[in-house]
């Protein structure tokens, strides 16, 4: 293959954060690529079991925002019992101040996620969306995205904005999800949500387009008055684009 | 009801009812463990499949493991069972039709014959009497064909998915990924993204990236955005270029609804596939996938065992004639499938009951970073899967999806798995890659990939 | 000696010897753990393969894990190396040979030419940076064939030991098992029993009831009694018919000292097998068995894994030019290997090794009631190392061994293996199997088995 | 096949404990067996776990017979951790009587083994070994074999004798183990010893032939000065045949 080759394909594998080797006689696997794999794999399963810091997000967040449990008491029965993980401990006490958008932000599976991306985000979101500045921050322990519901509920919350750690992945184990409900209940379907996925600073959504995202979401729902499948996400807004224009 | 008890040790087990048996009967999972149904000793599970295995088939057309009433899954299996394909099958029980699997009786021709005659509860409850070996055995002889723009499932062939997925949806670095799959000969199943985003914009964009990439090289394939089936019927509307229309489905009608989907909305979404008519070779137009646990992560599993509510989503899958479908085995977490044990022993069982109802099963071999496995275990099920002939795998750059925080297998297991087993790509899209002189079956070949990189726009 | 340390995620780790560092590069194993030397962490392991995968492979020519001083295993290794057959490697690191063995380069003639330039120490260090599909995919290209009254290894061949094993060392319960195992075509790498008892009258009795069989049917294939080889030389003296010299061995001086054998007194008997000449085809007359942990269990490991041992292990049995050799891979239980995981893991080294080495490998697929293991692992275990190519499996009646307490396979499942694989027996036995109208890969066939239970003498 | 066939082949697969099926037409496994063997394996596994009783054995035996503890605390750590099973925890005492023979039974991986043979074997020895009757009797607990080693060197055993319960198979789960050593110490290699095993009721070896077997080896051992290969079990005994006379 001549060198110019070479340098091109190297110059797309930059293109994507995928795990691209663009080898054009599809040899096995590099010796390299596969402890590099491996060592992710480690890394990715630490980020699970990394301990959220509340107090530095509480002080990047800059406002109250309670801390609550859900009823799984530690990871690993976080791990095998998602159950728990949607409901609250029943210590847990949420005052009712019947907000229009509460915001929850929770440890989900990858408690670095939050700590890189949930304060950023909020800032971003802040100053595009005026609901989300009144709006009550909980924080969340061992919570799955159904634990907004319960938190919503019991805040008496039009609308929930659940900002929780996707599971960690190899390349990025610090990913943030967005999850909206309208009219959180306990037992609602996640068909009734939406989702915006990926938000992190390693060629996902950058915070600014997640926030625009997230702005646009909130205000079609309450114009709808509902979320999930019956609200499509239209918006001109295309994320690769924004993705680039960050990176 | 028959009395559903027998004895183990001499200790004597009862069951209350068939959904409670087959729970019983089924192999240690997390999932059940956790939806409080699985077997609680060793003994009371040889009990639980003693009984199954003199539990005479039709039971099954008697009785239902979720009521027909408010379960529209159940009556789409009740409505479109085949009695007529039932009748050598009437008078067997479960223990007989394992025997008669594993039996020369049963191959290619009386296993698609007999299909349409089997219920999901059946197959599954067959699927618990059988030990890996079985399932390996039994399902490597049935045969699945398919077509859309080539044919897939045919013995001795081994399809890939190509799933070139990006965190930000950026079409650059899709084209990358699926040039980086073109190498290895991956794609012939399909070429599939999953959107990071549901923007409607965004996933027409996809698609037509994918189109483009796929009429520009003449590939004959077929291209999939898999975003949810509601956003491609609007897709449809703005004249998008769809090939093969993906949903998420599940056994229950209530976990289907969790999904945000009815069989309505599937038929539908199947007529617009068939009417815009662009497969060149058949007519099967759906993508489906699937995976135990769904239900009982919707809270929608009325009590019954994954491994019977996944056979049945592929009673779902089937009423659409699909071009392909696959679990994505150990794609949701510890709670489900708890290490790499259960995720070989559930992909197993998923291409087992999946081949026997008739469907052109492949696999997302693969893991998550919260369960207790690794690549050794993909290896391994990767392996027995090709042994059992599987229709097709998925496969990511590098094995890791950077996307959805998961790791499949990568283009160049595919190299290794048609070395080991000497199968081959789709025909027609095995014969496209000798022409293209890419890459195939991990053999290397490709003259120019500066022709391809320049008329894949792709300059860096 | 190399600085022996590398990076993992930032982190530096260093390894104080070549042993320190394979051991840290093993994948994880119970036993490595009991002994204190497995990796602390995942990342550690990392760095350990990195370090290994730029490690000379002529490092292990000139650094010994266990010192010469002491031990004979060593000096045999050292001294049986074959440089002239090394040279091809010897520029090689660790991680280039893992390249070569993946490579088209290494097919059944080169790593022939090979296996005496590698030690086992290089064919550890190998297999470690090695996944589950590369253990099989390289192993499955090596050839070693031997002979002594049929031939075994042949590609396409898939052969069994026959183990008629009873608590009371029954000559009649024996040949009931013998004939339970012929109706399913198993016994062509070799009829051989445990004697539950060491006592040589009654060793030798066995040995004779086993010979006349063979001789009755004129069965084209060797017989053994595994007794004690010190047992083995009296048997000799009184005469006895002894086909294949049986031995346990281990990859250290202290731990075959453990088992009561030298190098000297293997080639004692090495000689008066062959002085014997009973074979008609070749002279491989010994019949070695290995697995992972035997060493640590004698307080023999020296502080190097075992997994390292085993392969030093099959250093010693190279050197006797075995008709069969193989590992009993889950035979001694959970603190060596300590779930199904571990013990398919270590099932596909073994026999990646020992062919790599030159054996004629085998493997008992096998299982003990207090490890976290059951009958699907064996499933798993056994259809993987036939797709390797391993050379021959271990089958018991039910698969359930009644004096040595374990699980192993069982006659049927040669047929399973048979029927996916498309593999037969050695030639000869196949070509009898047929002439007796006897069962041959599952597929049935006894015209009159009247006929055989009355030669056998088996009067019930 | 004719029917005389199949009774004949059925009166043969009585010969063997073996599962042996004896199908001339090489069948699958019928799912009966199938099941069978699963059960099997439950109860092997349960049998593993089985809390020996020991009040009961030191009635059967009828003399004193002091429980001693390996370090091993409990099953998990004794599965895990056989260095631990092989030496006697720190708060053990063993009277140093300098007995010719002491005798130590052990609940090994079997402890119904112990509780099923243990006693009636003893009797059996106490009826043909006159060492045996003189022989201090030790019970301990969490053992392997070579917890006998330490436990005669420290009672100043000339030799030990040593039953255990093997591994619990999945025909016989009750198969006791004889292991017979010279001169015990901590450290002493197994090819030092001499074994008589398979001792239990199912076409094993019979309670007699087995004491026959262990007193033919006591007494050459003395003899000799020594245990293990060099000293071959050249007896005349057939266990074979003393194995089916109790059947
Ligand atoms: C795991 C997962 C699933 C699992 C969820 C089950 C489970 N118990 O975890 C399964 C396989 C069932 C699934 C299904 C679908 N998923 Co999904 N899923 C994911 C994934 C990989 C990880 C989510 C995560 O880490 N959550 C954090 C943990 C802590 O939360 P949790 O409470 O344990 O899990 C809940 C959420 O994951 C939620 N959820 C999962 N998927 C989706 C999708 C939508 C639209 C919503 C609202 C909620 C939701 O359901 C779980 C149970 O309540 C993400 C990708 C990513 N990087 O995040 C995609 C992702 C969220 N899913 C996606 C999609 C499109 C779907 C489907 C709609 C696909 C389809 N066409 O049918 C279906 C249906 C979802 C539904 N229930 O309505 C998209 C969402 C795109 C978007 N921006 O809207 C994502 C981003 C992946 C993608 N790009 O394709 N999914
Ligand atoms: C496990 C096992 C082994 C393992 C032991 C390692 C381990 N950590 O367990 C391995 C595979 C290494 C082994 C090797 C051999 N074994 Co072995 N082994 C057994 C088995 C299946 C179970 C033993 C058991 O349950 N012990 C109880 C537990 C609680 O004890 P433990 O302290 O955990 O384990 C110790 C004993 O098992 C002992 N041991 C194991 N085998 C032997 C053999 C002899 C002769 C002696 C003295 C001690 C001994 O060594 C272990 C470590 O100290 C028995 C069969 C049975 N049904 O009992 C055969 C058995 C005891 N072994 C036997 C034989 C012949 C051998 C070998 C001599 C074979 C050979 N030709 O090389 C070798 C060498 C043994 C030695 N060390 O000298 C025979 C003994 C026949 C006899 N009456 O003398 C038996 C009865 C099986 C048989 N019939 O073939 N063995």
């Amino acid at each position: 293959m001549s060198a110019g080759l070479q340098e091109r394909l190297a110059a797309l594998a930059a293109m994507t954060p995928s795990r691209v080797r663009l080898d054009a006689q599809a040899r096995p696997l590099p010796m390299g690529h596969l402890l590099s794999f491996q060592e992710d794999h480690a890394a990715a399963r630490d980020a699970i079991f990394t301990a959220p810091d509340w107090g530095a997000l509480r002080t990047a967040l800059d406002c109250p925002a309670p801390l609550l449990r859900s009823r799984a008491r530690d990871r690993a029965s976080y791990l095998r019992r998602p159950d728990l993980g949607r409901r609250l401990s029943h210590d847990s006490a949420v005052a009712r101040t019947e907000p229009r958008l509460a915001v929850v932000i929770a440890d989900g599976l990858s408690p670095p996620a939050v700590m890189a991306n949930a304060a950023r985000l909020m800032e971003c979101l802040r100053a595009q969306c005026p609901e989300s500045r009144e709006a009550p921050v909980f924080l969340a322990e061992q919570a799955r995205v159904a634990l907004g519901d319960e938190i919503g509920e019991a805040a008496g919350a039009e609308m929930v904005l659940m900002l929780i750690g996707e599971r960690p992945g190899l390349s990025v184990s610090d990913s943030l999800g967005a999850y909206l409900t309208w009219a959180p209940r306990i037992g609602t379907r996640d068909s009734a949500r939406n989702c915006v996925s990926n938000i992190h600073a390693y060629g996902g959504l950058s915070h600014e387009a997640a926030a625009a995202r997230i702005a646009w979401l909130i205000e079609q729902a309450f114009a709808l008055g509902a979320t999930g499948i019956a609200l499509k996400d239209t918006s001109a807004a295309q994320p690769s684009v924004l993705g680039e224009a960050q990176s | 009801m028959a009395r559903l008890s027998a004895t183990a040790r001499g200790e004597r087990f009862t069951f209350r009812s068939l959904a409670h048996l087959l729970a019983a009967a089924s192999p240690e999972k997390s999932g059940d463990q956790l939806a409080g149904i699985g077997a609680a000793s060793a003994l009371e599970r040889v009990a639980a499949r003693r009984v199954l295995m003199d539990l005479p088939l039709d039971t099954f057309l008697r009785e239902t493991v979720v009521p027909c009433d408010g379960d529209a899954v159940t009556r789409l299996i009740l409505e479109s069972h085949d009695a007529g394909a039932f009748v050598p099958f009437a008078s067997m029980t479960v223990g007989e039709l394992r025997d008669w699997l594993l039996s020369p009786a049963a191959d290619a021709q009386s296993l698609a014959a007999a299909a349409p005659g089997f219920t999901p509860e059946m197959i599954a409850a067959v699927c618990k009497l059988m030990r890996n070996q079985d399932l390996v055995r039994v399902a490597r002889k049935a045969e699945v064909v398919t077509r859309f723009r080539n044919t897939l499932g045919r013995r001795g062939t081994l399809s890939t998915r190509l799933q070139p997925n990006h965190p930000a949806d950026d079409p650059k670095g899709i084209a990358v990924a699926v040039l980086d799959g073109l190498f290895f000969g991956a794609g012939d199943a399909v070429i599939g993204i999953n959107p990071a985003s549901d923007n409607i914009g965004n996933c027409r964009d996809l698609l037509i990236a994918l189109d483009d990439i796929r009429a520009r090289f003449e590939i004959p394939t077929q291209t999939s955005v898999l975003t949810h089936v509601t956003n491609t019927l609007d897709l449809f509307e703005a004249g998008a270029p769809i090939d093969l229309v993906f949903q998420s489905i599940a056994g229950t009608n209530a976990a289907n609804g969790g999904f945000g989907v009815t069989l309505e909305v599937l038929r539908e979404a199947q007529e617009a596939a068939l009417a815009a008519d662009r497969g060149t070779l058949g007519r099967n137009v759906m993508y489906f996938e699937t995976g135990q646990g769904a239900a009982l992560s919707a809270d929608a599993h009325h009590g019954v065992d994954q491994q019977t509510l996944e056979a049945r989503a592929y009673g779902v899958a089937r009423a659409y004639d699909p071009m392909i479908a696959n679990t994505v085995v150990g794609f949701i977490g510890p709670e489900y499938l708890y290490d790499g044990k259960q995720i070989i022993r559930a992909g197993l069982e998923d291409h087992f009951c999946g081949k026997l109802l008739g469907l052109p099963m492949g696999v997302d071999v693969c893991y998550t970073n919260h369960v207790q496995a690794d690549q050794d275990d993909m290896d391994t099920l990767a392996t027995l899967l090709v042994e059992a002939g599987v229709t097709f795998l998925i496969t990511v750059p590098g094995a890791d999806d950077a996307m959805l925080g998961y790791q499949s297998l990568g283009f160049e297991d595919i190299g290794y798995l048609r070395e080991v087993s000497g199968r081959g790509p789709a025909p027609e899209f095995a014969a496209w890659l000798e022409g293209a002189g890419l890459a195939s079956g991990g053999r290397a070949a490709l003259p120019d990939p500066a022709r391809f990189l320049d008329s894949l726009g792709l300059v860096a």
